[in-house]
């Protein structure tokens, strides 16, 4: 009893804990990292250099009035916030942060897939928030949105394909052993899914330079435009789970998930007195950071081109790749 | 308290009815269209109850390719319905006899 | 025990959402409770031991299917609710009763049929595949005695999408 | 059947309001846009906003109470609205200038131009979405509000000059920090480049977009970037000289194809030329008076003049009329570069997509302010 439900409801209960507050404190790091890349200070107000902003911002969200205008879809208004954060805590459950069983709540034999289906169901919240919302503006961001989430999956999971058949395996845990064996990191042998995988991600976040769905100067705040107070903290909280969720998977698939750099090379074997989890949560952390940098450095595209980058580049490239991958396992 | 074929079958057939009825019933072509998906998935429920009673996994390759079919379906028919709409500017399937004499 | 207390929530859940799909008149919130109603499903399919369908089934089924569902819905913004024309030719009653004796004679047959002659237990497949685990036997089995019907199964998908793309063209 | 019944479908245009109150309208400039899916099949530019009355007002307040007025129309080039007004009454008057004065409007006008420009590069590279140029330009637009402010004690509506000549002599050690301005802001116009000018999708979002034909462009009545974007080679300071510009060195840009990447080269440019100009008359400098003869009671004799000069969005016209006899102008109109280069924008938009109107937008260079008066 204690083995089956207490453990894991423990286990689920720290990391929505750890979820919800790296969050916030993400919030935070995005706000200085971009300060700092514009030559800004950034929050400096609430406690020492700003650190307690990231729990004044979700007080005040949680305090402030909600509105619901008034010839909206009450119910679908409602329930979008909460369809488009669910899936991305979801997908948690079975991220490895660690080799060790107690690092996961749990791994299943289908957890990549489970991963890519999870995620799918997000564009759920935007669609149905920018339809109830009875508004030109988050109409148009919804169904931006929802074309951009669609096409860029497919490319993603095209691209998913060719890791899947380097590890030969669907587990999350499975897929770092296999990196264990292997003695190198996919991001190595697989850099062309790699960077696939990572453009494909930042457009499903809906990240710089592919954020047309919530483009301030162009649909003046996009799908939340007419959303206030907790439930617009919960789409905010939603991306960047999101943010959180991209930069996890491809720590595991791409850059060994726990495992030390170099795994094979035994002069770097002293690395070891580092626990697992640290690297993982190093490895993610870079990606948190890439994120926001490339946010602060480049414009963003235009919905046409970014449907051609999808369809026309990345989904192409996806299919010789996996081409590729395939000769190369039949041929080795 | 041992749950059975029987059980999963008969699940399956009051959703099934369910689909039937919305499919009767409904006027609205989108709704009907659901109300098929819905069979479908009465369908599959029934396949995979009994792949797994008969420890075989040919009743779960048969749920691939309904899923398969049910897309196929789908992209068609809306593709349909969308024609229709531009012509017609309706979704009543009452009003959609185009092809009747 | 556990099994049936899933199965039952479940049931109740699946047929409950089937119910609500075919009731509501909003078809926005039909489409809504319809992808709920296959995430159950998919959670019924776990159950089941079928992992691979149930990811397969959000992810197609969710995750596809019903977003385009709710592209059309969107798209078809209607003017007037279309129940409101009605076609003096239905016969909404007789579809009920007759569904509902449909539902009466299955569920007879299924009864009358465990009492009878209990359901066997096949052990063991016929096929003896190589590997071992869902996803593996799965695709084993699609590769190998399935292989032509999948390959019908795409082709079938590759004409569905090219007619979907003629039927939606704009005419220009 | 199918092509009778058409058109029915394609008539369904979604009607967008884009404004008074977006994030991208620079003010309260409002676009009604009709949309076929994400394209522009028309655009309807609403002004009027913020309307004050500057000209009707101007006709009712004495001459040199008018050059406060004229701060409030390009309010992000206020020093270039007063030069523009006080050299038209100084044609009218038939005063002479200073060297000295002449030298030092021409600087102020030419930060001024730097200063506008920063503003425009910002909040367009806003618009696309590289975020950092945009603080970035302000950082160095706000250099250039500290030498103003060390000016005349004003950081937005300097009231800047009066007619005859300037109001106040630069402060010591002025012309040191002016130098060093123009030093910080040539390395600044690199990092600017650095950031946008070949960057792919800085590329991809202004190439191509917003084209415009020469003949076009003047056709619309269009000035200042987006003619010379154009091809037109139609720059006041080298037309008709005003203020010291006769005596300095400088090239007018011109781009080749009219597109908003050529409109934005066309800029950085300026940037460049603008300090050129700036550091030739600090180097050259005359000592002198500041003021002309200019009597007591400004009262110009009965007649009508229009003076243009090249403000940073384009030609900025004054046309006056006095009667001679009260102490405040007949007929005060002015021709705005802002409100003749909006004309140009729902022909620009028709046929793009909705991102690239605030793109549009942003290349036109339009404050409302001044479109409105």
């Amino acid at each position: 009893m204690i083995e089956t439900v207490v453990i894991p409801l423990l286990k689920i209960a720290v990391l929505l804990n750890a979820i919800l507050v790296s969050v916030t404190f993400m919030t935070l790091l995005e706000r200085k990292v971009i300060a700092w890349a514009q030559s800004r200070l950034g929050p400096m107000r609430v406690g020492p250099y700003g650190v307690l902003q990231a729990i004044a911002d979700p007080i005040k969200l949680i305090l402030k009035e909600d509105i619901t205008p008034a010839r909206c879809d009450r119910m679908m208004f409602t329930l979008a916030p909460i369809l488009s954060l669910v899936p991305a805590l979801v997908v948690f459950s079975v991220v490895p942060f660690g080799g060790d069983a107690l690092f996961y709540i749990t791994d299943i034999n289908v957890g990549l897939l489970f991963v890519i289906s999870v995620t799918s169901i997000g564009v759920y919240g935007i669609i149905l928030a920018g339809w109830a919302s009875n508004s030109k503006y988050p109409l148009l961001a919804g169904l931006r949105a929802s074309a951009q989430l669609i096409s860029y999956e497919i490319a993603v999971t095209m691209t998913l394909v060719s890791v899947i058949l380097t590890a030969g395996t669907l587990s999350m845990v499975g897929i770092v052993e296999s990196q264990q064996e292997a003695g190198l990191w996919y991001g190595f042998v697989q850099p062309v899914a790699f960077v696939l995988v990572l453009i494909g991600g930042l457009a499903e976040t809906n990240r710089a330079p592919f954020d047309m769905p919530e483009a301030e100067q162009e649909l003046t705040g996009g799908f939340h435009t007419e959303y206030s107070g907790m439930r617009f903290a919960l789409f905010f909280l939603a991306e960047y789970a999101n943010m959180i969720v991209i930069s996890a998977v491809v720590t595991v698939l791409f850059w060994g998930g726990w495992l030390r750099p170099f795994p094979s090379v035994d002069a770097l074997v002293f690395l070891d007195f580092i626990p697992g989890w640290t690297w993982f949560f190093a490895k993610m952390f870079v990606f948190l950071y890439l994120f926001i940098w490339i946010r602060a450095t480049l414009p963003r595209y235009r919905y046409d081109q970014l449907m051609r980058i999808g369809w026309k580049v990345l989904i192409p490239i996806a299919i010789v790749n996996i081409v590729v991958t395939g000769i190369v396992k039949v041929v080795l | 308290m041992e749950i059975t074929p029987a059980h999963y079958t008969v699940l399956s057939a009051a959703l099934f009815s369910i689909g039937v009825i919305g499919v009767l019933v409904r006027r609205n072509i989108i709704i009907i269209f659901m109300a098929i998906e819905l069979m479908l998935n009465a369908v599959n429920i029934n396949l995979v109850a009994h792949a797994r009673q008969l420890e075989n996994l040919v009743g779960q390759v048969f749920v691939v390719f309904v899923i398969a079919v049910a897309a196929a379906e789908a992209a068609v028919g809306l593709g349909i319905i969308l024609a229709l709409f531009r012509n017609k500017e309706t979704v009543n399937i009452d009003e959609m006899n185009v092809m009747r004499w | 025990m556990a099994e049936a207390i899933a199965f039952y929530t479940l049931s109740v859940l699946i047929l409950g959402l089937g119910v609500a799909v075919i009731t509501t008149p909003k078809t926005v919130h039909s489409v809504v409770f319809l992808v709920l109603n296959f995430l159950c499903v998919a959670v019924l399919y776990v159950v089941l031991q079928a992992e691979f369908l149930a990811v397969i089934q959000i992810l197609v089924y969710a995750g596809g299917i019903v977003v385009l569902y709710l592209f059309v819905v969107m798209l078809v913004n209607l003017k007037h609710a279309p129940e409101e024309h009605e076609d003096p030719r239905r016969l909404g009653r007789l579809a009920l009763a007759l569904s509902g004796a449909m539902l009466l004679e299955v569920v007879g047959i299924v009864v009358y049929s465990s009492r009878h002659e209990p359901f066997a237990r096949v052990t063991g497949s016929t096929e003896v595949s190589p590997v071992q685990g869902n996803v593996e036997e799965l695709g084993w089995l699609l590769y190998t005695d399935y292989l032509i019907p999948f390959e019908v199964a795409s082709v079938l998908l590759l004409v569905a999408m090219v007619g979907a793309i003629v039927l939606a063209r704009r005419e220009s | 059947m199918a092509s009778e019944a058409a058109p029915i479908f394609d008539t369904d245009e979604l009607v967008l309001n884009m404004g008074p109150q977006h994030p991208s309208t620079h003010g309260v400039l409002r676009v009604v846009l009709r949309l076929d899916g994400e394209r522009v099949v028309d655009a309807d530019v609403v002004i009027g906003y913020i309307h004050r009355g500057i000209e009707k007002l101007s006709e009712n307040r004495d001459w040199t109470q008018i050059i406060l007025l004229t701060d409030r129309m390009d309010y992000v080039a206020a020093a270039t609205n007063n030069l523009g007004y006080c050299e038209t009454v100084e044609k009218l008057m038939e005063v002479e200038v200073p060297r000295r004065a002449r030298y030092l409007r021409t600087i102020l006008a030419e930060l001024q131009r730097i200063a506008s420009h920063c503003l425009w590069l910002g909040t367009h590279a806003m618009d696309i979405g590289a975020m950092t140029v945009f603080l970035y330009a302000f950082r160095e637009r706000e250099l250039i509000l500290d030498l103003f402010e060390d000016y005349c004690g004003a950081r937005l509506t300097y009231n800047s000059m009066r007619i005859g000549g300037l109001p106040l002599d630069i402060p010591a050690g002025w012309d040191t920090k002016a130098r060093a301005f123009c030093d910080v802001m040539e390395v600044k116009i690199s990092e600017y480049e650095e950031l946008l000018t070949n960057n792919r999708i800085w590329l991809q979002r202004t190439r191509e977009i917003g084209v415009i034909s020469a003949a076009d462009a003047i056709g619309l009545g269009l000035c200042g970037p987006p003619l010379r974007g154009s091809g037109v080679f139609r720059d006041v300071r080298k037309d008709e000289p005003y203020a010291a510009y006769d005596e300095f060195e400088f090239d007018v840009p011109l781009g080749t194809k009219g597109d908003t990447y050529d409109r934005y080269l066309i800029r950085l440019e300026e940037f460049r030329q603008s300090i050129r100009i700036i550091r030739q008359a600090l180097d050259g400098l005359p000592e002198g008076p500041i003021m002309g003869k200019v009597p007591r009671l400004i009262k110009p004799k009965a007649g009508e003049t229009y003076h243009a000069i090249e403000s940073p969005k384009g030609e900025l016209g004054y046309f006056i009329v006095s009667d001679g006899r009260s102490t405040n102008p007949y007929r005060f109109r002015v021709r705005p570069p802002s409100f003749c280069n909006l004309q140009g924008l729902r022909p620009l938009v028709i046929g793009h997509l909705v991102a690239d109107v605030v793109a549009l937008i942003g290349t036109i260079d339009v404050v409302i302010g001044e479109v409105d008066r």
